[in-house]
C-alpha cells in the first residue's frame, strides 16, 4: 500500500470520529461559516469544537508549514483530505481572511519572528484579521492613498481612513498599507504594517450598501500606535506585497459569477411559457438569455481551458487577464436578466412575500463586482497594456 | 405639431422644477423611507402641489380640470422623474385620471374628475396580477349579480393605494384569461365591504400594495363603459400611461447622467480628473445621444397624446421600450462611473437606480413594449 | 395679389415653358446628376440644355446674390422656386461641390475678386471643384497635414499629397489645405489655397475601395504653381475656413441614413416568413430589426425636433452634435441587417443574379461612413469635450 | 479530455501557419481573384498540401486518413482562417469528406476516402437551395427510377464546385418542405447528365457554384444511407461542419484583430499613437477577452466532435454563434481601426471582413444557431 493510500485510510478514520454530524450538514448562509477571532459568531456550538479540532492537526491550513501551525501536507495529501472532508460533506473549519491573504503574504514577504507570531493564531482560528487598502479619495487609485505612518522610534503613529474595510468592526488584527514617505512616486513609501486593532485610536463604522446592510466598514486611525516589528517587508516598499495580494483577490472576486441555481431558461419558462413552436414566449426575453447563457458557457470553458493550461505547465496564460473583468460583467448581466425574468415579486424589498427582497438585493450588490477589487475600466487597461502592448 | 415646446410649457416646466426639487426631492423621498411611512408621500405637500393645479393639467376643462393636454403633464412628470419625487401625481393623475376619463360614464366624470383635479381625492388602477404586466390574461372575475357585480381576486402593484380612495378595478366578466373581451372596468370605493389592501415594500420605497377582493358587492353605477367592452379603452388609456412614465423615465435617467458628468468633471484618480479619460468620455457621448434620441421620442409620443394621433398606439410602445433601455443603461453606468461611493445607501444616486426599475417594469417592461413595437411594425 | 403669388404663377409659367421632359423624369442613379464641369459627363443631352437655362436666370443656385451670377431670390421665393419644381419633378439642374462646399465658403472668407472669378462659373457650371483635405498620414488628424506652399514671389509652389479627393480625375479646379508655416502650432500655418487641376504637376490616382471602384482619388503634387490672389482668407489662417466646410460636410454624410426603401421588417417576412402568432419566425433577427426600426425612429424625430427648435429661434441645439455620428452608426446598422436578411443572394458580388452586388457594396461602403468625415471616435471626442465639458 | 493542445498538435499547427502563409496567403487569394481565375484555388499549391497528409487528418486510419480527428483538422482551418488561404480544405476535407464518411455506405466510403484523403478527388456538399440554411426546407426531389432515383431542382452555394468530382447531394424523396423525414442523400458524379453548374461570384472571391439538376438519373449505388432517413448523419456531419467553420473564423478574427492592434500600435494621430488612446485600449481589450472566449468554445466543441459528446448539437450552434458574433465584431473593428486605409481594396484588412460573412452565412448564421442553441437549450 502507497503512503498516500495509508493517508487516506487514516484520514478517513479520523474524519469519521472527529467531525460533528452538525458539521457535515450543508452551509445555508453566511453564518454557517466560522471565522474565528476573540469573540467568534457562531450559528451551532458545534463549528469552534471542529475548528479546534482540525486546528490542533493544523489542518485549518493544511498546506503551510509545520512550525507554523499547518498542516505541513504535501499537495497530493492536501487533495486526500479534501476527497474525504468532500465524501462526508465536512464543512471548512475555517474560512478567514488570515488564510487567503494575509498568511500568503507572510509566508512570502513576512520575516521569520512575524511567521512565528501570526500564521499559528490564523491556523487556530484565534485572530481574525482585515484588511485596510481602500481610501476614499483613492478608489481605482489605489497607490495615491494618504493615511500616515510617521516615525516614533521604535514604533509608527498612524493617522487617516480607510474605507471598504470588510469586516472591520469584527476583526482582531488589520494588515494594512500606510504612507510612510511622501517624497518619491506615489508607489513608493508605500508600507505594509499590522497592526490591532483594539489599540487605543482605531473606530470603525459599518457601511450600509443600496442593497442594504454590508460586511464593509469606514475606518478610522487617530494616532494609532504601531510597533514597528509588524512592519512587513521594507519600509516603503509595500507596494509589491499590496499588488501580490490584489491578484489573490480578483480571482475570488470573479468567481462570483459562477453561482448558479435553476437556469434562467427555466426559470423564463416558468413565468412565460412556450409558443406555439415549443420556444419561450416571450421572444425578446429569450434573445437577451440565449446570449447571456452562450457568453456563461463560453467563459466557464475558457477557466476550464487556463486550469488545463496552467496543470499542463503552459504557466497562467494571458487570457486570465480577463477573469475578474468578464466574470463580473457576466454576473451583472445575470443579475439584469434575473430581475426581468422576476417581474414584480423580484422588485420586492422586504416582506415575507419578497423572500426579504433577495433577487433585488443580490442584483443591486451585483452592481459593485464590476467597481471592487480593480473596476472594469483598471482591468480593461491592464488588459490594453500588459498582454496588448498599447502604450499609454 | 412642431417639436419644441411652447413658452407656457417652458414656465410650467421651470415651475415644477423648483417646487419638486425644495419639497419633494430625493432627500424627502429618503426621510419617507427611513421613517417607514406607510403612506409613501407627505400629504402637506401634496396640497400645495394641488394648490397649483397640477393634478388637473391634463384633465378637461369640462370636468375642472386645466386642460393642457397630456404634453404638460409629461413636462411635470419629467420633473417628478428628476427629483423622484414621492407624490401621487403618477397613480392618481396621470393613471388613475386618466382610466376614469377614458374608461367611466359620464356621471362618473362629474362626479369624480373635478375632485381628482382639486387633488381632494385619490383614485388608482388595480390591474396587474401576475409577475408581469399581461393585461388580457386578467382574470379577476366579475359576476353579474342583478344590475350589479361581484369581484373576485387579487390584484398587486396598486400605486399609493393606502392613500386612495377610490380604485379602477378591470376584471373578466367573461371569457377566458388571454381573451381581450370579456374585461370590464369598475369604479371601486376603497372602503368597500370584502376589499383588503396589504402595503408591500417595494425596492423603489413608494407607496404600493397589493389588493384582495373576497365577493366585493358593486352596484349598477359601478360599472365603467360597456361590461366585456374595456378593452379598448384600457388599452388606450395604457398607452397615455406608458408615454407618461417614459416621461418620468427621461427626467431619471437625464438627472442621474448629470450628476454623473458632473462627478466625473470632479473627481480625481491617478492625479487626473476621471473626465478626462476617453474610454470614460465615449461612454458619456454615447449616453448623451441615448438621452437626446429618448427626449425627441417622448416629446413626440405626448403630443401624439393630445393630436390623437392614430399612431399612437405604436409610438408608446416606442417611447417606453426606449426609455426602458436608455434609463437603465444611465442608472447603471451611474453607479459604475461613480464607483464605490454609488454604492454605498448614504449617497443618492442608487434612488434612481431602485426607482427606474420600478417604472421600467410597471405596465410592461422592455421586453413587452418592444415586442408591441414590432408587432404594431407589422412584423 | 402678393408679390409672392405673382412670383409662383410666373415661375410655373417659366418652368412650364423651359424643363425638358427628360429633365421630369426621376433620376436614377449618380449618373443622372449634372456635375458640370470643363468636360461635363452626361447621361442625357438635355442635362446641359437645362441646366444652361437654369444658370442663365441665375437659378441653379438661386439663393446666391445677383452680383455673382446667383438668383439673388429671396428666402420665401427659393421656397416657391423649390416647390414649382418638386410640382413638375423638375430635376436640380446642377449638383457640385462648388455650389454646396467652396461657395459657401468664398461668400464668407472670399475677397470681392475672388467671389466675381470664382462664382459665377460655379453657378453656370462651367468649372467643377473638388476638395482637398485629407492626407495619407494625417487622417482624424486633420491639422497635421503636410502638403507645403512655398513662396514664390507673386505665387506658391506646392508639393505634397492629398488622399480621399472625391473626383479629383473629373474636377478643373481644387480648393485645398496647404502648409504655408512650419513654426507655430499645426492649426497655424495652414492655409485655404485655389488652383487649376490642369496646372502642370498634378497628378491623380482612382482609389478602389472594399466595395469596389470610387469617386475617390489619390491626388499628387510636383511644384504645382499656384497664384497668390487665389489664397482665400489671410496666410495661415484656412483652419477656420476648414473647421466651417467640415461642419457642411458632416451634415451632407449623416443624411445617408435616410435613404429606405423597403423596411427591414418587410423584407424580412418576404424570406421567413411569420411563425403562428404572426410573428416574424426569425425570432432573434426580429429583435435586432425592432431595435434597429426603435432607434431610427427615434433619430428621425431628433432631427425633425432639432429642425424645429432652429426654426423656433432656439439655435442648433447640442442634439446636432451627434448627427454625424448616430445617423452614421445607423447606417451601418441598417446594412448589416440588409446583408443578414438578404442571405446568399446578399454576398454575390458580380453577376446580373446578384443585381452586380448592389446589397453587398452598399453594405462595404457604409463602414466607411463612421470613418470619413470626422471618425465617429472623433465625433464622441467632440460631444464629450463641447458638449459635456469633460476636460481633456 | 483536458482543453489543452498536445505537443503532436503545436507542431501541426505551426507546419500549417508556416505553409499556408507561404503558399496560400492574401497574396495568392488578392492574384486569383484578380486574374478572375473560376476555380478558385491553385492545383499546384493542393498538391504540396495534400503531400503532407492533411486532407486526411479527420479521416479514419481504416479509408486511409491519418485518424488525427477533427481537433487535428480544426486546428488546420484556424489557419487556414487566419491566411484566408485559397483551398479544398473546407469545400472537400472539412464538408465533402465529413459528409461521405457519415451518410455514405461502407462501400462508397471505401471507394472514396482514401482518394479524398490523398487528396486526388474531391467531394462537395450540395445542401442549401434558397436564402438561407435551413435544410429541412430542402424541396429538391428525388423520384425513385426502379432500384435508381431521378433528381430535379437546383442547389447554391456549392463550395469549389467546379473543381468537384462528386458532389453529395441532399434531396426529398418523400415528405414536404418542412419534414425531417424524407431527406436523402445521393453521391453523384459532377460529369452527370442533367447536371449543370453556373459559376457565381460571391464577396469573398472564393470558387462556388449553383447547380441545375434536370432529370439527372443515379443507380442504386448513388444512394448514401438509408433513403428518406438521412436526417440523422446530415445534421451530425452539419454539427462538424459548423465547428470547423468556427474554427476557420477564429483564425480569421485573430489574425484581422492582431493585425489591428499593430497597427494601433504604429498609426500615430495628434502627435500620439492611436493605440495609446483609451476608447480605443478598451475596445481592443473588450475584443481580446471575446477572442478568448471564442477560442475555448471551439477547442471544447472540436473535442467533443472526437469524444463523441451527446452535447455535440448545442456545442457546435454554440461554437458557430459565438464565432459569427466575435468574427463579426473584430472585422468591422478592423476596418474601424484602421480607418480610411482599411476601406481601401489595396489594404488587405478588407478580405478579412468579405471572407467573414461568407463563412458566418453558410450552414447558418449566428441568427439560426443561437436560437438552436436556445432550443437545445430547453427554452
Amino acid at each position: 500500500m502507497s503512503d498516500l493510500q495509508q493517508f487516506r485510510i487514516e484520514t478517513r478514520a479520523w474524519l469519521e470520529e472527529n467531525c460533528p454530524p452538525a458539521m457535515r450538514e450543508p452551509v445555508r448562509g453566511f453564518e454557517d461559516l466560522y471565522n474565528g477571532g476573540r469573540k467568534p459568531e457562531i450559528s451551532h456550538p458545534d463549528q469552534k469544537l471542529w475548528c479546534d479540532r482540525m486546528a490542533e492537526r493544523g489542518w485549518t491550513v493544511p498546506h503551510w508549514p509545520r512550525e507554523y501551525g499547518g498542516g505541513g501536507l504535501a499537495r497530493e495529501e492536501v487533495k486526500v483530505l479534501q476527497q474525504e472532508m468532500a465524501r462526508i460533506n465536512a464543512r471548512l473549519p475555517l474560512d478567514s481572511f488570515g488564510i487567503s491573504m494575509l498568511g500568503p503574504a507572510l509566508l512570502k514577504f513576512g520575516n521569520e519572528e512575524q511567521k512565528r507570531e501570526h500564521l499559528p493564531p490564523i491556523v487556530r482560528g484565534e485572530i481574525r484579521w482585515c484588511q485596510g487598502y481602500s481610501e476614499p479619495n483613492a478608489g481605482s487609485d489605489l497607490a495615491s492613498l494618504q493615511t500616515r505612518a510617521e516615525d516614533g522610534g521604535d514604533h509608527y503613529i498612524v493617522n487617516g481612513q480607510k474605507i471598504w474595510t470588510s469586516y472591520a468592526d469584527k476583526a482582531d488584527w488589520i494588515f494594512c498599507l500606510v504612507r510612510t514617505d511622501n517624497t518619491g512616486s506615489k508607489h513608493e513609501g508605500i508600507s505594509f504594517l499590522l497592526f490591532d486593532m483594539a489599540s487605543p485610536g482605531v473606530s470603525t463604522r459599518p457601511i450600509r450598501l443600496i442593497s442594504g446592510s454590508s460586511p464593509f466598514c469606514e475606518t478610522f486611525f487617530d494616532n494609532v500606535r504601531a510597533d514597528k516589528r509588524n512592519l512587513v517587508g521594507e519600509e516603503g516598499r509595500g507596494w509589491t506585497i499590496a499588488k501580490y495580494l490584489l491578484t489573490h483577490e480578483r480571482e475570488m472576486i470573479s468567481g462570483f459569477g459562477a453561482a448558479t441555481g435553476k437556469s434562467l431558461g427555466e426559470l423564463a419558462l416558468q413565468t412565460f411559457g412556450t409558443d406555439p413552436s415549443g420556444r419561450l414566449a416571450n421572444g425578446i426575453l429569450r434573445h437577451s438569455i440565449a446570449q447571456y447563457q452562450l457568453d456563461s458557457l463560453a467563459f466557464e470553458t475558457t477557466m476550464s481551458r487556463v486550469g488545463d493550461e496552467a496543470k499542463a505547465g503552459h504557466g497562467l496564460g494571458a487570457a486570465s487577464s480577463i477573469f475578474k473583468y468578464y466574470g463580473t460583467e457576466l454576473n451583472k448581466r445575470r443579475n439584469e436578466l434575473n430581475m426581468a425574468i422576476g417581474g414584480e415579486p423580484a422588485l420586492g424589498w422586504e416582506g415575507e412575500v419578497y423572500d426579504d427582497g433577495r433577487i433585488c438585493r443580490d442584483w443591486l450588490r451585483s452592481r459593485g463586482n464590476s467597481i471592487e477589487g480593480g473596476t472594469t475600466e483598471v482591468q480593461l487597461n491592464i488588459i490594453a497594456k500588459r498582454v496588448l502592448g498599447l502604450p499609454d | 405639431m412642431a417639436l419644441v415646446l411652447t413658452e407656457e410649457q417652458l414656465m410650467l416646466r421651470d415651475s415644477a422644477a423648483g417646487l419638486l426639487a425644495e419639497k419633494a426631492g430625493v432627500a424627502q423621498l429618503r426621510a419617507l423611507r427611513d421613517t417607514g411611512d406607510e403612506l409613501g408621500f407627505s400629504r402637506q405637500v401634496w396640497r400645495e402641489i394641488a394648490e397649483l393645479g397640477w393634478p388637473g393639467i391634463a384633465i378637461p376643462e369640462e370636468y375642472g380640470g386645466l386642460g393642457y393636454g397630456y404634453a404638460g403633464l409629461g413636462l411635470v412628470l419629467e420633473q417628478v422623474g428628476r427629483n423622484l419625487s414621492p407624490t401621487p401625481l403618477q397613480a392618481s393623475v396621470l393613471v388613475g385620471a386618466t382610466a376614469v376619463n377614458e374608461l367611466g360614464s359620464e356621471s362618473q366624470k362629474q362626479m369624480l374628475l373635478p375632485a381628482l383635479a382639486a387633488g381632494e381625492q385619490l383614485v388608482s388602477l388595480a390591474l396587474q396580477e401576475g409577475a408581469h404586466h399581461a393585461p388580457e390574461h386578467t382574470a379577476m372575475t366579475a359576476r353579474a349579480d342583478g344590475e350589479g357585480f361581484v369581484l373576485n381576486g387579487t390584484k398587486c402593484l396598486v400605486l399609493d393605494a393606502l392613500a386612495a380612495d377610490w380604485f379602477v378595478v378591470i376584471a373578466r366578466s367573461a371569457g377566458e384569461p388571454g381573451d381581450t373581451a370579456g374585461l370590464s372596468a369598475f369604479l371601486v370605493p376603497a372602503a368597500s365591504t370584502g376589499l383588503t389592501l396589504e402595503a408591500r415594500s417595494l425596492v423603489d420605497s413608494r407607496g404600493v400594495a397589493a389588493l384582495r377582493f373576497s365577493d366585493v358587492r358593486l352596484g349598477a353605477d359601478a360599472v365603467m363603459a360597456t361590461p366585456g367592452q374595456a378593452w379598448d379603452g384600457l388599452s388606450h388609456c395604457l398607452d397615455i400611461v406608458n408615454i407618461g412614465l417614459a416621461s418620468e423615465l427621461l427626467g431619471l435617467a437625464t438627472e442621474a447622467f448629470e450628476r454623473t458628468v458632473a462627478f466625473l468633471q470632479e473627481r480625481k484618480q491617478f492625479g487626473r480628473v476621471i473626465g478626462s479619460f476617453q474610454g470614460l468620455q465615449h461612454r458619456a457621448a454615447e449616453l448623451f445621444a441615448e438621452l437626446e434620441l429618448a427626449r425627441s421620442i417622448v416629446l413626440r409620443a405626448l403630443q401624439a397624446i393630445d393630436d390623437r394621433d392614430p399612431d399612437l398606439p405604436r409610438l408608446a410602445s416606442a417611447a417606453k421600450a426606449k426609455l426602458c433601455e436608455v434609463a437603465q443603461r444611465a442608472t447603471n453606468e451611474a453607479i459604475q462611473m461613480h464607483g464605490g461611493v454609488g454604492m454605498t445607501d448614504e449617497f443618492d444616486i442608487g434612488f434612481f437606480l431602485k426607482r427606474a426599475r420600478v417604472a421600467q417594469h410597471s405596465f410592461g417592461d422592455y421586453n413587452y413594449h418592444l415586442d408591441r413595437f414590432a408587432r404594431l411594425g407589422g412584423f
